[in-house]
């Protein structure tokens, strides 16, 4: 369970949001609304553990993440605008480095075939700068694929994604869900998700 | 529920451990480094081309040379290593690998630990290697020459450790890489002095160990405040 | 008392130059601060009354 | 003490803190004023001529104190910035801002006082002495903690790299002191002696600690003014600035 109290945001002068809360079960999840500047991506890392909120707190099955902290993140995966690839490394290098930080050894064959299963499959030894800006991001989204992180939290993750794309990824997304998985996500675009407990809430500025 | 099965599992998955997720950071440094070559080479000319002018403004006299000597080096090592710091995290932030690393589940400091041993390999290492070169240049006989290498060698990661410290406030910040230097170069002031006087006392004959010896100190030291430090900087940068 | 005159006062027998160098700039320094301060507290406080009065002008026809 | 604590919490509150120093600021002002009198009247009428130095050594009544001040605030302004780092309270982060300038400003008067001592003494504007050299170090000190304030615009950011960095600082302090004195005997360097009149040293003392006073009242009365003004700078947005300016 991943519950939210009153979460108030501050940046520079700007009051981004106060009184903030939700609730959420295994297999909910959670589309974060606002208009732009509304301060959804400031409410995702605070989410996530990256940035510290003004007032409130933020539950992790009943105990506060500031006191879990690390262990927390073994729960947590984060997908931000950034795409967080190195560009001078392969997509397989990326890949491994990336569950290497996640504390789990992927050998170079099962990295092949994740990347195939994203539709990378013989671009693996290609460097990330050649890759075009949809394929790079489906490098970043391979993560999904093996982490075993039970919340997801997506910022923007349909984004410079074709639309097979798309309807992989919502796919992927329900599949999480339905095995008990929770996300909190942001998207400009309308995309239909099967499965899980659909929330919205809507940051009003 | 302690986690959830993944879409999709490549099997089997052997968990790395402290020491796999530090060589793991490492490993990616210098595979970077590798496939950047200019930007490390760029901080060792720089080094070789400082240490270079000294002569041609000074004056080819070998026994001024040979004073000035082990100030000269340390002095241009203590400016290359500081050129190399501000590329420490930048990239990293800039391109959201940072984000990745503090939320791993791997402790912060560790991975800190492993970025700043892989700065010291990239930029450390290679001039305490060229340093003999450039020492016979100004004329330093071998036991002076010897423990400048050893000075430098202890010397060099401490340079690493207090100016990754910098680097994380510095972060993002306008005008970073100027307040980098304002900031670190006073907290270098203890490893120039230990690091240029142990040869000097060396020459003088009054033996290096007591310099030697402090330096390794403040190695230690560093090596215990400033991943914290650092660490404190990261988050605080990414917030 | 070890001054004669006040004129023997002023020459701090003959480092009149080094001890009012110092004694001087310090007494600027010191001055220059707080009247520094005062007129960056005026500055925000002038600021913040004529936001606050434009507000309540908005206000009014309301 | 439940009631102690409370009240501790309350005067640290900007809201409460902000009438509260503009009350305190006169006093400062006022003691001040006192020790500045009796500590000129001690350094220039009672204190008596130095046999070696002449008069010239009376630059000490303000370049000593200039110097303990210097320091004594970067210790202050760690504290207040440490605090401000741990417990999340705005207003020692504050004060820690608000410190910072007078503390240069201190450093950069021994500096001077310190190079028009040395010019009638030794013959040169500046000689690589430990202590001139590290107070030299501490002014850097101070650069880099305004210079890094200055460079963010975050507020809570600035507070917090500023709060590593001083303490990173104050860590070091010690180090450089020692280290530049090591170096300093090393190269035998030019050291600093005053004559040892016994009766002499009493009065000097007497006149360099209620200078010191001054200064440290002085340093009180700005940094409470100049707190005042980052508060309103800074919550200027805020319900409680609206009704301390009306």
């Amino acid at each position: 369970m991943f519950t939210a109290n009153n979460l108030a945001c501050v940046r520079g002068d700007r009051h981004l949001f106060a009184g903030l809360g939700f609730m959420l079960e295994p297999s909910g999840r959670l589309h974060v609304t606002g208009e732009n500047g509304s301060g959804k991506t400031s409410l995702l890392r605070i989410l996530c553990g990256l940035s510290l909120p003004e007032t409130g707190e933020i539950c992790w099955q009943g105990e506060s993440i500031a006191r879990i902290g690390d262990e927390y993140h073994k729960n947590v995966l984060y997908l931000g605008h950034h795409n967080a690839l190195k560009e001078e490394l392969t997509a397989l290098e990326n890949l491994r480095i990336t569950a290497a930080l996640a504390d789990i050894a992927m050998e170079d064959k099962q990295g092949a075939e994740l990347l195939g299963r994203v539709g990378l499959a013989g671009r693996e030894k290609l460097q990330v700068r050649f890759l075009s800006q949809g394929q790079k991001r489906r490098v970043a989204l391979s993560r999904l694929l093996w982490s075993s992180a039970p919340l997801w939290v997506l910022d923007e993750p349909f984004v410079a994604l074709d639309t097979v794309a798309v309807t992989w990824l919502a796919g992927i997304i329900g599949k999480h869900l339905s095995a008990g998985g929770m996300a909190v996500l942001t998207s400009h675009q309308e995309v239909a998700i099967d499965g899980g407990i659909a929330q919205t809430l809507r940051i009003a500025s | 529920m302690n986690g959830v099965a993944p879409v999709y599992a490549p099997s089997p998955r052997g968990a790395l451990g402290a020491l796999g997720v530090l060589a793991t950071v490492i490993r990616r440094d210098l595979l970077l480094a590798l496939r950047r070559k200019s930007e490390v080479l760029t901080s060792l000319f720089f080094f070789v081309i400082v240490v270079s002018l000294f002569p041609l403004g000074i004056g080819p006299e070998m026994a001024l040379l040979r004073t000035i000597a082990p100030g000269v080096l340390w002095v241009a090592a203590l400016l290359a290593a500081m050129l190399s710091l501000n590329r420490l995290f930048a990239s990293d932030y800039a391109d959201g690998t940072l984000e990745q690393m503090v939320l791993s589940p791997a402790p912060l400091g560790l991975l800190v630990i492993g970025k700043i041993m892989a700065h010291w390999l990239v930029s450390g290492l290679p001039l305490v290697l060229i340093a003999p070169v450039l020492g016979l240049q100004y004329d330093l006989a071998p036991r002076p020459l010897a423990v400048l290498i050893l000075s430098l060698l202890i010397g060099t990661p401490l340079l690493s450790l207090i100016g990754a410290i910098g680097a994380s406030l510095t972060l993002g910040v306008r005008g970073g890489g100027v307040l980098l230097s304002l900031l670190t170069l006073p907290l270098y002031i203890p490893a120039l002095i230990f690091g240029a006087g142990a040869v000097e006392a060396d020459i003088s004959g009054l033996g290096a160990a007591g310099h030697l010896s402090l330096l390794a100190g403040l190695l230690a030291l560093a090596g215990f405040f400033a991943p914290w430090a650092t660490t404190a900087g990261l988050r605080i940068a990414l917030e | 008392m070890q001054w004669n005159s006040i004129g023997e006062f002023f020459a701090m027998g003959g480092y009149a130059l080094y001890v009012w160098g110092s004694f001087g700039i310090t007494a600027l320094a010191l001055l220059i601060e707080p009247l520094l301060l005062r007129k960056r507290q005026s500055d925000v406080l002038d600021s913040l009354r004529r936001e606050l009065n434009a507000d309540k002008q908005q206000r009014k026809p309301e | 003490m439940d009631n102690k604590i409370i009240h501790w919490f309350k005067f640290g509150s900007p809201q409460t803190f902000y009438p509260l120093a503009g009350k305190m600021v006169p006093w400062f002002w006022a003691l001040a004023a006192i020790f500045l009198v009796v500590g000129l009247w001690l350094g220039f009428f009672v204190a008596p001529t130095d046999a070696v130095q002449g008069e010239a050594y009376r630059i000490i009544f303000i370049h000593v104190p200039a110097s303990w001040m210097s320091m004594f605030l970067y210790v202050v302004m760690a504290c207040w910035a440490g605090i401000g780092l741990a417990l999340n309270t705005r207003l020692s982060s504050m004060m820690a801002s608000a410190i910072a300038p007078t503390g240069a400003m201190f450093a950069f008067l021994s500096l001077w006082t310190g190079a028009l001592w040395g010019k009638p003494m030794w013959g040169t504007w500046w000689v690589w002495d430990a202590r001139l050299t590290s107070e030299l170090i501490l002014l850097f000190l101070y650069l880099g903690f305004m210079a890094l304030q200055a460079a963010i615009d975050e507020p809570r950011r600035a507070d917090k790299a500023g709060a590593i960095l001083a303490l990173v600082g104050v860590v070091n302090v010690p180090v450089i002191y020692f280290s530049v004195k090591w170096w300093n005997t090393l190269h035998q360097g030019a050291s600093i002696s005053m004559s040892k009149g016994s009766t002499m040293a009493v009065t000097m003392l007497w006149g360099m600690l209620v200078m010191a006073l001054c200064f440290w009242m002085y340093s009180i009365a700005v940094a409470l003014m100049r707190v005042r003004a980052i508060m309103l700078e800074r919550e200027r947005h805020t319900d409680w600035v609206k009704y301390a300016v009306e």
